[in-house]
């Protein structure tokens, strides 16, 4: 037994030149991405300089994407303006939130980037991206059961987008088929903004009982600190601290970018099942992923949460590379591992149960009560940190904010100029090359390299608006997700950017019948250095607050990734947002797909809102004007008629309108029923609006006959207003007094692209 | 109890298997016990027929099914069926029983080389076997395949001679998902009790969460010779 | 510490669809002359003692390879 | 007809999880003495005239490798 406290031995500089200048003698912080003022905040918190251990932590801990200095001040308002909920088990904080679903079930979600690691290495960084995000979701104590990925690339005929594209896609269901979770949505979505910086973005959603939360503080002195899962190893260190917190220029191009880890989704789904069995038994009183910044943040994080101390042996921790040091043990990113707090009297059944799944598992510490988190090396103590002082006393940035200078002209520029279609044969020619373009076209190739059935309770998934999952097979109980963004929208104005997709995700839920109740979100913006940015990630995470607000749906949890550029260009503003929702019964469920019959109804109003749209950048690549206007209220009362809707069974489909407006949303849903309809729009309709415009608050519904005037009546009630506009059928989508496309010259339109771009 | 409510089928469990609990419950709609069996446990606990279900046993890295293949429980699944005890492998399972060579050929990289998983229409070649006697010759079926390795390969004399047999079990209609030789998408031994297939029929037991209940048959015809030999 | 090497490639008649993706992506690099691109598996198996290849041998044929589909070689360092 | 080999293998200090796979079985094969085992892939490009190792270096450094993960080797037959 090492002593609770020891003498830290005087630490040595690794780069101490002789110079007695103290700039000079100043240990390597800089290069481990730490500024001067942080550099001498952490001497003056340990009293004295940190040893190279000490360091290598502080700089890990601190960096922006552990420690949210730039974005803190910001995401505050998240709790703030939180409304209040009763199924809120677990907010914002922890790993994952928490939200009570009923019948003594519980679900947690989240969204997280991996965007700099997936430019790198697509295949490992995109798979290993869904690796964290699981682990978060298992560390709450959840089974995970689905997983959804936003993805986002330069335009889809750049050279760029060839070489990240396949891998990322395949490095996607790599690692999630190979974990057995369904992929039930997600976003493919093609603009030179991400030319050098695509967007890789992960959810995934877990299911656990409500009365078994698990937490990640490490509390009862005396208790063991286990390792479980994969060994430490020398790849991915400063991942973290590197990849995430600068732009790629910075970081000096590509034979100075650090090295990225490969996925183990083998030893990962070993490691979820002995969690869920440690869970099962109530083995654990903490626990915690490693994710970013590795032992170093699991080990601080678990500590500071349970207001304890912690003693860690590192010479317990398994290595890959026995020669490894102990700033890179404690900053090292190998994925697939797990820290748990357990009782001695458990620990027995832990080494158990870990064997059993063929999973290592290493006591290395104990929990004290020092208030100090004390680390050992080869008999001599190499860090001794107060933990909170890394957790959570981070540095806090009020970084200067400025409007970016050409949006005034941007919202000048307004679409109403360009020129549209005239004609019929016109119109009808813009349809085809808009269902066809890239961000419009059918996803196929992307979603036929998911699993979407395993585990058998996928009862929708992509194409359709949001993927719903039943949680268990006697109540039918389901929870319905999506996950949405629009980046020139939040250009064109961030405050409305961040609201408009929120108010998709939650309409896409909405549309299958489920009630919306929480939301996470994933905020892909540039360096915020950059005011200009500051001033857009400060106005996005306004106007979702505020519109979590609206909705009475609290923020759960979520993710920041800066430094986003494309060149020294930094990214649309991208906020993804996520919505869950809950449904009694998944029978219920109202599909996307036309039926063989029924009236075609379009709810809510349509406007001329083009500025944005895919109309205006396929047509014209165009962005200017304004982004269309949100309504919350319309949104509330939408789904509100379509959940009572779907629990009534009087309609039998529904498909909200977005990018590309209501010509896309008919041919979808053509499509997917593999019938046509017959459009007539109302006489005093501008086509070419009524077709294009994206006007939120919209969705299209079939009502049969029988249910038709029930279903008018409860929108009428709630102040939706809704319009008919055709019936189902045919083998066209027909439109009245202009023109007929065969659903055959719709489907090779819609569907060629992408195997037409990616082979 | 009756022999049809005492129709048990085991499911081996390997690190990795994803499908377990789908076979189970394909099972159990079927009408029969469902068992768990563990890789580790060299024995099947007296079930009546075994299914070896789908998903990435060991990480399948080397090469699907390579690895389970030692596993003490195989060695029990072997010598079983050659004492004539249905046997069932899905997609890994298929490729395990290729490993094991209790079937003939092998599964290899699909030739698109992307994983690919749709609503696969299948038709039913022959109905002589443990697993597809409930089903007519030449029914047509839509059941999802999943796989980045389904490619079914097997040298000339040995697909020539599964096709002169009638060993072919399951063939791929309007389109071929992967490239498998002569459309294969299952086969069976000479006896008929060990089929293994590409598609996976587990998911096609409920409207509501697959695309027909078109994969039921494969268990209700186990569980009609089960009884029948009760 | 020694090292054997089992080279794991297709049979010569077994299609190699990631050695032809290779192939035919070669020209749009500016690469020409090459008339074909098959693609295999290298294992490095480390001993603790002598290497062994009888050892290595017996892994190949047992584990690593599949005699259906694949040859193997195997040779010390 | 000239056949050049590019070995690519996971650097030394990245994990292999397929090598680890392997490694963690061979004890339920009977197999002892093996202290590591790591798997890459071993590509053979046929060349119509002489083997050229630079065009080979050239495929293997823009196509089959990425250095950020992979180390490789090319040499003639
Ligand atoms: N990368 C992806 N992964 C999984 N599903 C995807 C992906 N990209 C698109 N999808 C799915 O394709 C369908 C169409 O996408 P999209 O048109 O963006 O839907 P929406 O506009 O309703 O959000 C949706 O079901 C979506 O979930
Ligand atoms: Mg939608």
């Amino acid at each position: 037994m090492t002593p609770e406290t020891a003498q830290v031995s005087t630490p040595v500089p690794a780069e101490v030149t002789g110079d007695a200048d103290t700039e000079q003698t100043r240990q390597p912080y800089a290069a481990l991405g730490l500024k001067a003022d942080e550099y001498d905040k952490i001497v003056s918190i340990l009293g004295r300089r940190p040893t190279p251990a000490e360091l290598a932590m502080y700089s890990v801990m601190w960096s922006e994407h552990c420690s949210y200095k730039s974005s803190k001040v910001h995401l505050r308002q998240f709790a703030d303006k939180a409304p209040k909920s009763e199924r809120l088990l677990v907010g914002m904080g922890e790993n994952a939130g928490v939200v009570d679903v009923g019948d003594g079930l519980a679900v947690t979600f989240k969204v997280e980037s991996h965007n700099h690691p997936s430019f790198v290495e697509p295949y490992q960084g995109a798979a290993t991206g869904v690796g964290g995000i699981v682990r978060d979701i298992l560390t709450m104590g959840a089974r995970p059961i689905a997983v959804m990925d936003q993805l986002r690339f330069g335009d889809a005929d750049a050279p760029d987008t060839a070489r990240v594209l396949p891998g990322i896609v395949a490095g996607i269901g790599g690692y999630g088929n190979c974990l057995g979770l369904p992929n039930i949505g997600g976003e493919l979505v093609f603009d030179p903004t991400y030319a050098g910086n695509p967007l890789v973005n992960a959810l995934c959603v877990g299911v656990l009982p409500a009365d078994r939360i698990q937490r990640s503080a490490a509390k009862g002195n005396g208790n063991l600190v286990v390792l479980l899962g994969a060994k430490t190893g020398r790849d991915g260190i400063g991942g973290v601290s590197v990849l995430a917190s600068a732009t790629f220029d910075s970081i000096g191009g590509p034979a100075h970018r650090p090295s990225v880890q490969v996925g183990d989704p083998f030893t990962e789904k070993l490691l979820i099942e002995c969690c869920i069995e440690l869970f099962d038994q109530r083995l654990v009183t903490g626990i915690q992923d490693l994710g970013g910044a590795g032992l170093a943040c699991a080990t601080t994080e678990t500590a500071a949460a349970g207001r304890s101390g912690m003693h860690i042996d590192l010479d317990q921790v398994p290595l890959r590379e026995a020669s490894m040091q102990p700033p890179e043990i404690l900053a090292s990113e190998s994925q697939e591992r797990m820290l748990a707090v357990v009782t001695p009297a458990n620990l027995p059944a832990v080494l158990a149960a870990a064997q059993r799944w063929g999973v290592d598992a290493t006591r290395i510490g104990e929990v004290t009560g020092t208030g100090r988190l004390v680390i050992d090396w080869h008999g001599e103590t190499v860090a001794d940190v107060p933990p909170g002082s890394l957790a959570d006393d981070g540095p806090v940035y009020q970084r200067p904010m400025r409007r970016p200078a050409d949006l005034d002209l941007l919202e000048g520029t307004d679409p109403s100029t360009l020129p549209r279609p005239r004609t019929a044969d016109e119109l009808r020619a813009t349809l085809l090359r808009m269902i066809a373009s890239p961000n419009l076209c059918d996803k196929t190739w992307v979603t036929e390299q998911f699993d979407r059935y395993v585990q058998g309770n996928t009862v929708l998934a992509q194409p359709e608006d949001a993927g719903m999952i039943r949680l268990d097979e006697k109540s039918q109980r389901g929870i319905a997700i999506s996950a949405d963004g629009n980046g020139r929208y939040t250009r064109l104005n961030p405050h409305a950017g961040a609201q408009l997709a929120l108010a998709e995700a939650y309409r896409n839920v909405g549309v299958t019948g489920a009630t919306p109740i929480a939301v996470t979100n994933c905020l892909n913006f540039g360096s915020p250095e950059d005011p200009e940015v500051m001033w857009q990630f400060a106005e996005a995470v306004r106007g979702l607050a505020e519109g979590c607000e609206a909705l009475g749906t609290p923020v759960t949890g979520g993710n920041v990734s800066f430094y986003n550029s494309t060149g020294s260009t930094p990214i649309n503003p991208t906020p993804v947002v996520g919505v869950l929702g809950m449904i009694d019964n998944v029978a219920r469920r109202t599909p996307m797909a036309f039926p063989a019959q029924g009236d075609i109804l379009l709810l809510g109003d349509t406007k001329a809102e083009f500025g944005g749209s895919e109309w205006a950048w396929v047509e014209h690549r165009h962005i200017g004007g304004r982004p269309p206007a949100v309504d919350f209220g319309r949104e509330q009362a939408l789904a509100d008629a379509l959940a009572a809707a779907a629990r009534m069974g009087i309609i039998s489909a529904a498909h909200d309108l977005s990018e590309g407006g209501l010509a896309q949303a008919l041919v979808e849903s053509s499509l997917r029923g593999r019938v046509g309809a017959r459009i007539t729009l109302p006489e005093a309709a501008d086509p070419f609006v009524w077709l294009f415009s994206e006007s939120a608050g919209r969705v299209i519904v079939v009502a049969p006959a029988e249910g038709r005037t029930r279903f008018t009546d409860l929108c009428t009630a709630r102040g939706v207003p809704w319009t008919p506009i055709g019936a189902v059928g045919g083998a066209a989508l027909a439109l009245a007094g202009l023109f007929d496309v065969s659903l055959a010259d719709l489907r090779s339109a819609h569907e060629g692209t992408l195997p037409r771009l990616f082979g | 109890m009756t022999a049809r409510v005492g129709s048990k089928i085991g499911i081996v469990t390997f690190p990795g298997s994803l499908d377990d609990k789908d076979a189970e419950r394909a099972v159990r709609r079927a009408g029969a016990e469902a068992v768990g069996l563990w890789h580790a446990d060299a024995d099947l606990h007296g079930v009546d027929a075994v299914v070896l279900p789908g998903g990435f046993s060991y990480g399948d890295y080397l090469r699907c099914g390579a690895i389970a293949r030692f596993a003490p429980v195989m060695s029990e699944v072997v010598a079983a069926a050659g004492r004539g005890l249905p046997v069932l492998g899905i997609c890994n399972g298929f490729q395990l029983l290729c490993e094991s060579h209790l079937l003939p050929g092998a599964l290899t990289r699909n030739q698109h080389l992307h994983f690919r998983a749709r609503d696969q229409r299948l038709r039913v070649e022959t109905v002589e076997t443990a697993w597809t006697s409930a089903y007519q010759k030449g029914a047509l079926l839509t059941v999802p395949v999943k796989n980045g390795e389904g490619r079914f390969v097997a040298d000339g004399p040995t697909v020539d001679r599964l096709e002169a047999e009638g060993r072919v079990v399951l063939r791929y209609v309007d389109g071929n998902p992967n490239g498998s030789l002569h459309d294969i998408a299952g086969i069976t031994n000479d006896r008929g009790n060990v089929v293994g297939l590409m598609p996976h029929p587990e998911h096609a037991i409920d409207t509501l969460t697959g695309p027909s209940t078109d994969g039921l048959g494969f268990f209700a015809s186990v569980l009609r010779r089960l009884v029948a030999v009760a | 510490m020694a090292r054997v090497f089992v080279d794991v490639m297709l049979k010569p008649e077994i299609l190699d669809p990631a050695g032809q993706a290779v192939a035919r992506a070669l020209p749009s690099l500016g690469v020409e002359g090459v008339t074909g691109v098959r693609i295999g598996k290298r294992v490095e198996i480390e001993f603790d003692g002598e290497p062994d290849l009888d050892r290595a041998r017996q892994i190949a044929d047992r584990l690593l390879a599949n005699p259906v589909i694949e040859d193997f070689t195997v040779q010390a360092e």
